[in-house]
């Protein structure tokens, strides 16, 4: 699969992070930019934590122009990335729904996909009916807040989160980067505002540059360089049922009844909880936000009642106040972040991986990463997605 | 060879007779048989397909572990995964098996196991790729068919509910520990719960005989005079059928009851119990899992853990099969030996992996004795047949396999505590060489460890270990002795699989039977890089089953610990996740879902709007009116342009009792109110009102209202419906807070008031007719001032104020006058056609004016110099919430989005609600290339008096654009609507309704 | 789920109250003559430490009453609960209350901590 | 009082009932001024509850009391008792009457029933007779006060009709 190398004494750039993004960055710094002399450090497992822990989502169906490039950017790399790694990414393009429960949220949503449709994405509106179609099972209509209308991009889908993590790895692996497990970055150095190296689990390791993609852990990486980032970690819940025969053939994602579900190829239904209200690295959260969840599942689709809880966990999200990321330089000279995902970075894998590995490449953003920059919280230019993130925070 | 009933074990009622169906088939078994008790007593054996290769399985276990045993129940909505080995059985049963077609004796999916090379670990990351579309179109459709276990449930609501608990001591387990540290607290200070999985208490000592005697009785006698004593005392409640899933952090526990144990379905009522429990120690007494042996075909029909069978021969008074074959690695097995032998049958062979001096001379003695086939240091290779077990094949001395007949096969690979509910509450474990296995270490909350979950294998001494351990409660003495039946000396010999000999795609050895891992696939995986255990889990789904591999997880370690050449300490556990084991949604939903989902708020008027043909819209909690309809057959439409319609004609009425009030008091409450909204309030005259905006510290409009003052040192203040609980927060935040000097007041008076807005022209008329007491002239109650006078004994307070831009007043009266004075302004409006309204034509009417809606208009990024609002900030306060982000430079910025107001150019056009502005007029189907567009259309109706579309939009430098021509995308089609770009006060621009 | 004690309700389960992050972050009151990067600061910028956090909670479904209280973000532990008015605990007093595991404990793969 | 339900020793009746919301610093010239008014103290050990033939009166917190009518007073009378008190500038005190409903619970299984909407500890020795507490039941936000043998529940007007069909429901299920 990959090598288990011995942290080398110099790197030209260490990835601190070996998740999707991370192992991403890697693979596209040495393909697309001819950097080798890469070293990928995390300290437990490959893919061990946001990105095997999430719901696995792909959408790019955002409002403003900004978020819409840079996932829409994503899911076309996705759409070639089996391909292109030759490892199966299981990319089911099946639709995502996004369902509108009152008046607010039809507003909200018909403006959603106007927009999209003008940034050149699939987002269509439907009618109940429609739905019903779609997902014969739901209750639409003898429900607390009955279902209006979705919007709905059939572009979206889900994929395997493992396969993304080992895909990128087996590649950049193959094209020289070290990958490092076990290996905590504690403490990043820096020298008269520049970066000098990272001293880690297995030693001090010197670099040119450091991309930090360590999601829960971005700001305390971030405040040993005297970097501070506007993020809070917090838990991020998910769980699955048990497998049945096939019963949802879609992505179906609601905010006012807060819950999304999807049903993997394995029969489990994947369902996404909210975030808990408080700053946690304990990857646990809160037995009532499962419940907050699972009561919404059983109100949408009663069947489901019938059904069992299987397994549930934790993640630690990072959050930005815009619900937008942060993919961006900073004032250390070779330090760079691309962190602040929230909720929903795994979608952004691929696309997130490509623009950081540009950005630390050229030490300069890509044209479609620019604004996610970290001035935009002093000078005010928000990308503000709290209605598209579609997570209550 | 076929099962026989246990005549010596009494708790199972064998003069009940219970019929079930499997399969179409009828079956009887005794009430509080199992559904895999009473298979086992029918001499049915294969009872399921497995989920990747659809191989024949049988029971393997007699419990919550099992991995193969699953079943479908039609009677109950047609549960799926229900497991046979803990679900029992009632009259009128019927249970299908599942992941079979057409039948499970010809199952066609078994062809899978014949391609099994395709279908090795990671074949999804592997194979099925190629050519690119493949996936989605052919392989993906394929896979998700043949995977998945039991069919969909059919119909079905829920109606479980939740039961909340504090105690100061939870013991999860009601076996011989459990028990005893129960008897040790009768009449304590704690109040306790104590928490049995099973419908009966004792665990193993009714599932065995390991434990002969306590204190000189019988130990059915001592569980009964124990039960007896925790019933009578004041202390301790004890729950059955309960089953703790989760542990969560603070000492909070999940445990689900099953209220119809044995019991067909009464759908009236509540069929699962969800208990929330808070409580301050934990004793975990949940005892321990047999693990098995992976050998060659170890998952036919047949093959079984021996301490199942022993609990089956036991519990259930069922003896599966009167001449199986023992195979183990430990010292536990004895007993089973002993139970055979006592009920005069016995085994084919007894196959020992240990070394003859481990075994100990009591037992070689006892297999002479009772002339036994016995076979040390020895294992099973494997064992062959047709859907069940026939032909064991024994292999002596390293080589030589000897092959016995037998149609079962008893397996103990050495017993796991069950740290399952230690582990998710953050406890550490660690490795115990000598038992080969991990236990509890050091506890992260309060939780205390006792009998075997401990590691405590001794049962003789599980007194002395309770009082060690329970000390600090300072519970009761009592005396306690336990005579066993069993060695007190657990060993045990490593051994985790056998060697191979056959060599067939049919002879399989398993690691994981849920998921259908082999040892093999676990193998493969390794030599591929993956050297982690959570890798290897992953790729190769093993323990990822819905028994979460709790015979089997520790196995996979041992196997995988030695191809890395590792420690088993080293190579470490996965993680366990909570539930325990699967958790019903519909209990942890509860009653919170349906018609509770969520609390409906009505006002006070609710009634008389059902009662007038509304139509309602929710916002938040609150149910409003949306629209009235006048007759059955009128549209929203209608009905709306006839509301907007008459209001201006005459008057109109909105129920605004939903909005939020709040009453500020205090020394200080001009300095707060100053601080909180954007406009100034000090030189404002007291008893008059003024529209107010709130922002965030980020400058971007967050509410709005109206602000009455009474003087300096009192307000009241309205905020949006849905804004209520938000600004009272905020207000209390930052009086708590950030000004705690200042003295200051807030209390919500939502509730208090009961509110009506009356506007239109006739609306004076209207009022001086209700109110006759109060002179409405525009000279003694102008625009924006309001008067509390008597009304009826009570409080009345009336602002002239106006959200349509008429003539307007807002009444606020008590709750408990407020029906009766909403009829009788209908009974004097009436003359004068007075209206209902609901939101909507609310909506449309101030589009008409040009007022704004939160959440409509603004959307959390626009700032009051947006929406030219610049009136109402107080630039000489030296401060208010969010004044310093108004000058960042981004919201500086001038070529921001701005309101305007937008009309199309061919006023028979209609321009849709969130459409956005472009400069082109036509669009291509579909757009490739991103359009830039202008800004949105925030707001859009059917003026019904002006006769065509109005709307208002945020665009970009929108100031600057009047009278300019645009254009507005549309859903329908690629041709823009031509608009043009005008002032959003469509009506009335110089406020003469409005003032006179 | 966390227990949190009231300091005027007492122990409550934790769906009662809000947090209300960072606690002791004043406002500033020369706002005005703040550079756009320290005003966003203030605004956006919150610290999120992994170990001792000093933050606020409020009663939201309770009294409605704001508290401090010093908080482990790696276990979840509660230290310390102190009111508005009540002097800040220093934070020595809590650097030997710390206790693993924090997240999922690792080993070998990132797991369990198995002591022998 | 309108009997709401009764059965498996759950008695449930509800009422329309007059109460004040009184903000203060709870020091003596603020009990001076309520007792001036209506002649009695207002509790001063924080979710205490004193009670007399004519009041019930509960500490809340810290700045907040709750003062309800038991016997229903001519509204004026009400009016004129706020209307002294806030001319008080340190005091706050909002008419909260017909406001909130107000359920009576009693019956031997009150604490299970109660425990089947609340996760709130209802054991003796956390919440003693003659206390108060603001809580969760039934998702609604509540005001409790334990009267020895019975509770009282107060909640908004407006989740009345929900908060009664829990209440219902969790009697018949």
């Amino acid at each position: 699969m990959w090598k288990s190398p011995r942290p080398k004494k110099t790197y030209d750039v260490i990835v601190v992070g070996g998740g999707g993004h991370g192992l991403g960055t890697a693979y596209y710094l040495a393909k697309e930019h001819g950097i080798k002399n890469i070293a990928v450090i995390e300290k437990g497992w490959l893919g061990g934590g946001n990105t095997g822990r999430n719901t696995t989502i792909i959408r790019s169906n955002y409002l403003w122009n900004e978020s819409a490039n840079l996932y829409d950017h994503s899911i076309k790399l996705w759409e070639n990335l089996s391909q292109e790694l030759n490892y199966n990414m299981m990319f089911s393009q099946r639709g995502v729904m996004n369902l509108a429960h009152n008046e607010h949220d039809i507003k909200e949503m018909k403006r959603r996909v106007s927009a999209n449709r003008l940034n050149g994405l699939d987002t269509q509106w439907l009618e109940t009916k429609e739905i019903k179609k779609l997902v014969p099972i739901m209750n639409t209509d003898n429900l607390r807040y009955p279902v209006l209308g979705a919007a709905f991009q059939p572009r979206g889908g889900v994929a395997r989160h493992d396969a993304i993590a080992w895909g990128f790895a087996m590649r950049a692996d193959e094209m020289g980067v070290d990958i490092i497990q076990n290996c905590e970055a504690q403490s990043i150095k820096t020298r008269s505002g520049k970066v000098e190296g990272v001293k880690t689990s297995k030693g001090f390791i010197r670099a040119k540059k450091v991309a930090v993609v360590a999601s829960g852990h971005t700001s305390v990486l971030a405040k040993t360089a005297g970097v501070r980032l506007p993020l809070q970690s917090r838990p991020l819940q998910a769980l699955v049922s048990e497998p049945i025969k096939p019963i949802i053939n879609t992505v179906v994602m609601s905010n006012a009844v807060h819950a999304y579900v999807s049903q993997s190829d394995k029969g489990e239904l994947v369902i996404g909880a909210g975030t808990d209200g408080y700053n946690s690295f304990t990857q646990r959260g809160g037995y009532d936000v499962i419940e907050e969840t699972v009561r919404a599942i059983v109100e949408l689709y009663p069947i489901f009642g019938k059904m069992k809880m299987l397994r549930q966990w934790g993640g630690i999200v990072d959050i930005c106040p815009d619900a937008s990321p942060i993919i961006s330089k900073c004032e250390i000279k070779g330090l760079y972040f691309n962190c602040g995902w929230g909720t929903g970075g795994f979608k952004a894998t691929p696309g997130s991986a490509n623009v950081f590995a540009h950005t630390v490449a050229n030490d300069e953003p890509h044209k479609i990463n620019a604004p996610f920059n970290l001035e935009r919280f002093s000078d005010g230019r928000l990308i503000d997605e709290h209605g598209a993130a579609a997570v209550a925070h | 060879m076929s099962a026989l009933d246990n005549k010596k074990s009494s708790y199972i009622k064998k003069n009940k007779k219970v019929s079930f169906t499997f399969d179409g088939k009828k079956y009887y078994g005794y009430k509080g048989d199992t559904i895999a008790s009473a298979l086992l007593r029918n001499n049915v054996r294969l009872i399921a397909r497995s989920f990747k290769y659809h191989r024949p399985r049988g029971i393997y276990t007699c419990g919550i572990e099992e991995p193969n045993a699953i079943v479908q129940i039609l009677n109950e909505h047609n549960e799926p995964n229900a497991r046979a080995t803990v679900k029992q059985i009632y009259e009128g049963m019927k249970v299908d098996s599942q992941n079979r077609w057409p039948s499970l004796n010809l199952d066609i999916g078994s062809i899978n196991n014949l391609l099994s090379p395709m279908f090795s670990a990671g074949f999804y990351y592997k194979t099925f790729m190629g050519p690119k579309g493949f996936w989605k179109k052919i392989y993906e459709p394929i896979i998700r068919r043949t995977a998945g276990l039991g069919k969909p449930p059919k119909e079905f609501r829920s109606k479980s509910i939740h039961q909340n608990h504090n105690v100061d001591i939870v013991i999860v387990g009601a076996g011989l520990s459990g028990l005893i540290a129960a008897r040790k607290l009768i009449d304590t200070e704690y109040d306790v719960l104590l928490l049995e999985q099973d419908s009966f208490l004792g665990g193993v000592l009714k599932n065995s005989n390991k434990v002969e005697q306590i204190n000189n009785q019988e130990v059915n006698k001592w569980i009964k005079e124990t039960e007896r004593l925790i019933k009578i005392s004041t202390n301790i409640k004890i729950l059955k059928n309960s089953l703790v899933t989760s542990y969560n952090f603070t000492n909070h526990l999940i445990a689900l009851e099953d209220k119809f144990a044995g019991k067909a379905i009464d759908t009236s009522k509540s069929e699962l119990t969800l208990h929330k429990i808070r409580t301050t120690h934990t004793i975990l007494a949940n005892g321990h899992i047999e693990r098995f042996i992976s050998f060659r075909n170890n998952d036919l029909p047949g093959v079984m853990l021996a301490s199942s069978f022993e609990k089956y021969i036991h519990r259930y008074g069922v003896i599966p099969e009167t001449n199986p074959v023992i195979f183990t690695n430990n010292s536990t097995t004895v007993t089973l030996l002993k139970s055979l032998v006592d009920l005069g049958h016995k085994p084919v062979a007894y196959v020992d992996a240990r070394d003859k001096n481990k075994i100990g001379k009591k037992l070689l003695t006892y297999l002479k004795k009772n002339n036994i086939p016995f076979y040390f240091n020895a294992e099973i290779e494997g064992c062959d047949g047709n859907k069940k077990v026939e032909t064991i094949s024994i292999r002596k001395n390293k080589n030589k396999i000897i092959k016995v007949k037998s149609s079962m096969l008893c397996v103990s690979g050495g017993i796991n505590p069950d740290i399952h509910l230690f582990t998710q509450s953050k406890g550490l474990v660690k490795w115990d060489d000598k038992l080969i296995t991990f236990k509890p270490d050091v506890p992260f909350q309060n939780t205390i460890t006792i009998g075997s979950v401990s590691g405590n294998y001794n049962y003789e001494k599980t007194h002395d270990e309770i009082n060690n351990k329970l000390s600090f409660l300072k519970p009761k003495n009592i005396e306690m002795k336990i005579k066993i039946n069993d060695t007190n000396n657990f060993n045990i010999k490593e051994l985790w699989e056998t060697r191979h000999e056959k060599k067939s795609n049919w002879s399989k050895s398993f690691i994981d039977l849920h998921n259908d891992v082999t040892t093999k696939d676990l193998k493969q995986a390794v030599v591929e890089g993956f050297d982690r255990i959570e890798h290897l889990k992953r790729f190769t789904t093993n323990s990822m089953g819905t028994d979460q591999g709790k015979i089997s997880s520790i196995n996979s370690l041992g196997i995988v610990s030695k191809i890395l050449k590792k420690e088993i300490s080293e190579v470490g556990t996965t993680t366990y996740r909570p539930p325990y084991a699967p958790l019903s949604f519909s209990a942890i939903a509860g009653r919170n879902t349906y018609e509770f989902y969520d609390p409906q708020r009505k006002t006070p008027i609710h009634n008389w709007h059902i009662n007038n043909k509304a139509i309602f819209e929710d916002v938040g909690q609150w149910k409003r009116p949306w629209y009235f309809k006048e007759h059955d057959s009128e549209t929203m439409h209608q009905a709306v342009q006839r509301e907007s319609k008459q209001t201006r004609q005459t008057a109109g009425i909105l129920d605004g009792s939903t909005l939020g009030k709040i009453e500020i008091k205090g020394k200080d409450a001009l300095e707060f109110m100053n601080l909180m909204y954007t406009n100034p309030f000090t030189k404002m005259k007291p008893m008059t009102s003024r529209y107010a905006l709130m922002l965030g510290e980020d400058g971007m409009i967050k509410d709005d209202g109206i602000v009455c003052k009474f003087n300096d040192k009192h307000f009241i203040a309205t905020t949006t419906s849905g804004g209520a609980p938000k600004v009272l927060a905020d207000m209390e935040e930052y009086l708590q807070t950030e000004w705690p000097h200042l003295q200051v007041y807030v209390n919500s008076i939502t509730e208090q008031f009961t509110t009506f807005n009356i506007s239109g022209p006739k609306s004076r008329d209207i009022m001086s007719k209700v109110f006759t007491e109060v002179d409405f002239s525009n000279e003694n109650f102008p625009f924006m001032t309001f008067k509390v006078f008597n009304y009826k004994g009570t409080e009345a307070r009336i602002m002239r104020a106006s959200f349509t831009g008429e003539l307007g007043y807002e009444i606020y009266i008590t709750p408990n006058h407020g029906l009766e004075l909403w009829k009788r302004i209908f009974h004097h409006g009436n003359v004068f056609d007075l209206v209902p309204y609901g939101t909507e034509t609310m909506h449309l009417l101030r589009a008409e004016k040009g007022y704004v809606v939160i959440g409509q208009e603004t959307d959390g990024t626009v700032t009051p110099i947006d929406l030219n609002f610049n009136w109402m900030i107080g630039k000489k306060k030296k401060d208010f919430i969010g004044k310093r982000s108004l000058t960042r430079s981004d919201t500086a910025r001038e070529d921001r989005k701005q309101l305007v107001g937008i009309v199309p150019l061919d006023k028979s056009e209609f321009i849709e609600e969130g459409q956005h502005v472009v400069e082109r007029e036509r669009l291509p189907n579909p757009i490739k290339t991103p359009v830039e567009y202008l800004g949105h259309v925030s707001s859009s109706y059917h003026s019904p008096n002006l006769n065509h579309c109005i709307a208002m939009a945020m665009i970009k430098g929108g100031n600057k654009l009047m009278g300019k021509k645009l254009f507005i995308s549309s859903s329908y089609g690629t041709k823009n609507i031509a608009v043009e770009v005008v002032s959003p006060v469509f009506i009335d621009p110089e406020n003469k309704r409005l003032t006179s | 789920m966390i227990l949190i004690n009231c300091p005027y309700c007492g122990e409550r389960d934790q769906s009662e109250f809000s947090n209300g992050g960072e606690a002791h972050v004043a406002r500033p009151e020369n706002s005005d003559s703040l550079n756009d990067k320290d005003w966003g600061q203030y605004v956006f910028y919150r610290d999120n430490p992994k170990g001792i956090f000093y933050e606020r909670w409020v009663h939201s479904h309770g009294c409605r009453k704001w508290f401090n209280a010093v908080r482990n973000t790696a276990t979840d532990e509660i230290l310390k609960i102190y009111k508005v008015d009540e002097k800040t605990p220093k934070i020595d007093s809590f650097t030997n209350t710390l206790k693993t595991p924090s997240g999922e404990p690792k080993v070998g793969s990132g797991n369990f901590t198995v002591k022998k | 009082m309108t009997k709401l339900l009764s059965s498996r020793d759950i008695d449930i009746s509800q009422r329309n009932f007059q109460q004040i919301i009184i903000r203060g610093d709870g020091k003596d010239r603020f009990n001076q001024i309520i007792n001036k008014e209506i002649s009695i103290i207002p509790p001063s050990k924080n979710l205490e509850v004193t009670k007399d033939d004519r009041f019930m009166f509960a500490k809340n917190s810290f700045d907040q009391w709750s003062l309800i009518y038991l016997v229903e007073r001519d509204y004026k009378e009400i009016l004129k008792f706020i209307s002294n008190i806030n001319s008080n500038d340190e005091i706050l005190a909002s008419d909260y009457s017909y406001g909130q409903v107000y359920f009576e619970i009693s019956g031997k299984n009150r604490n299970e029933f109660l425990n089947k909407l609340t996760h709130f500890d209802l054991r003796l020795k956390k919440f003693p007779v003659f206390s108060m507490a603001q809580t969760l039941i039934a998702k609604i936000d509540c005001s409790i006060y334990h009267l020895k043998d019975r509770y009282i529940v107060t909640c908004n007007r407006s989740f009345e009709d929900y908060f009664k069909e829990r209440l219902k429901d969790t009697a018949n299920i």
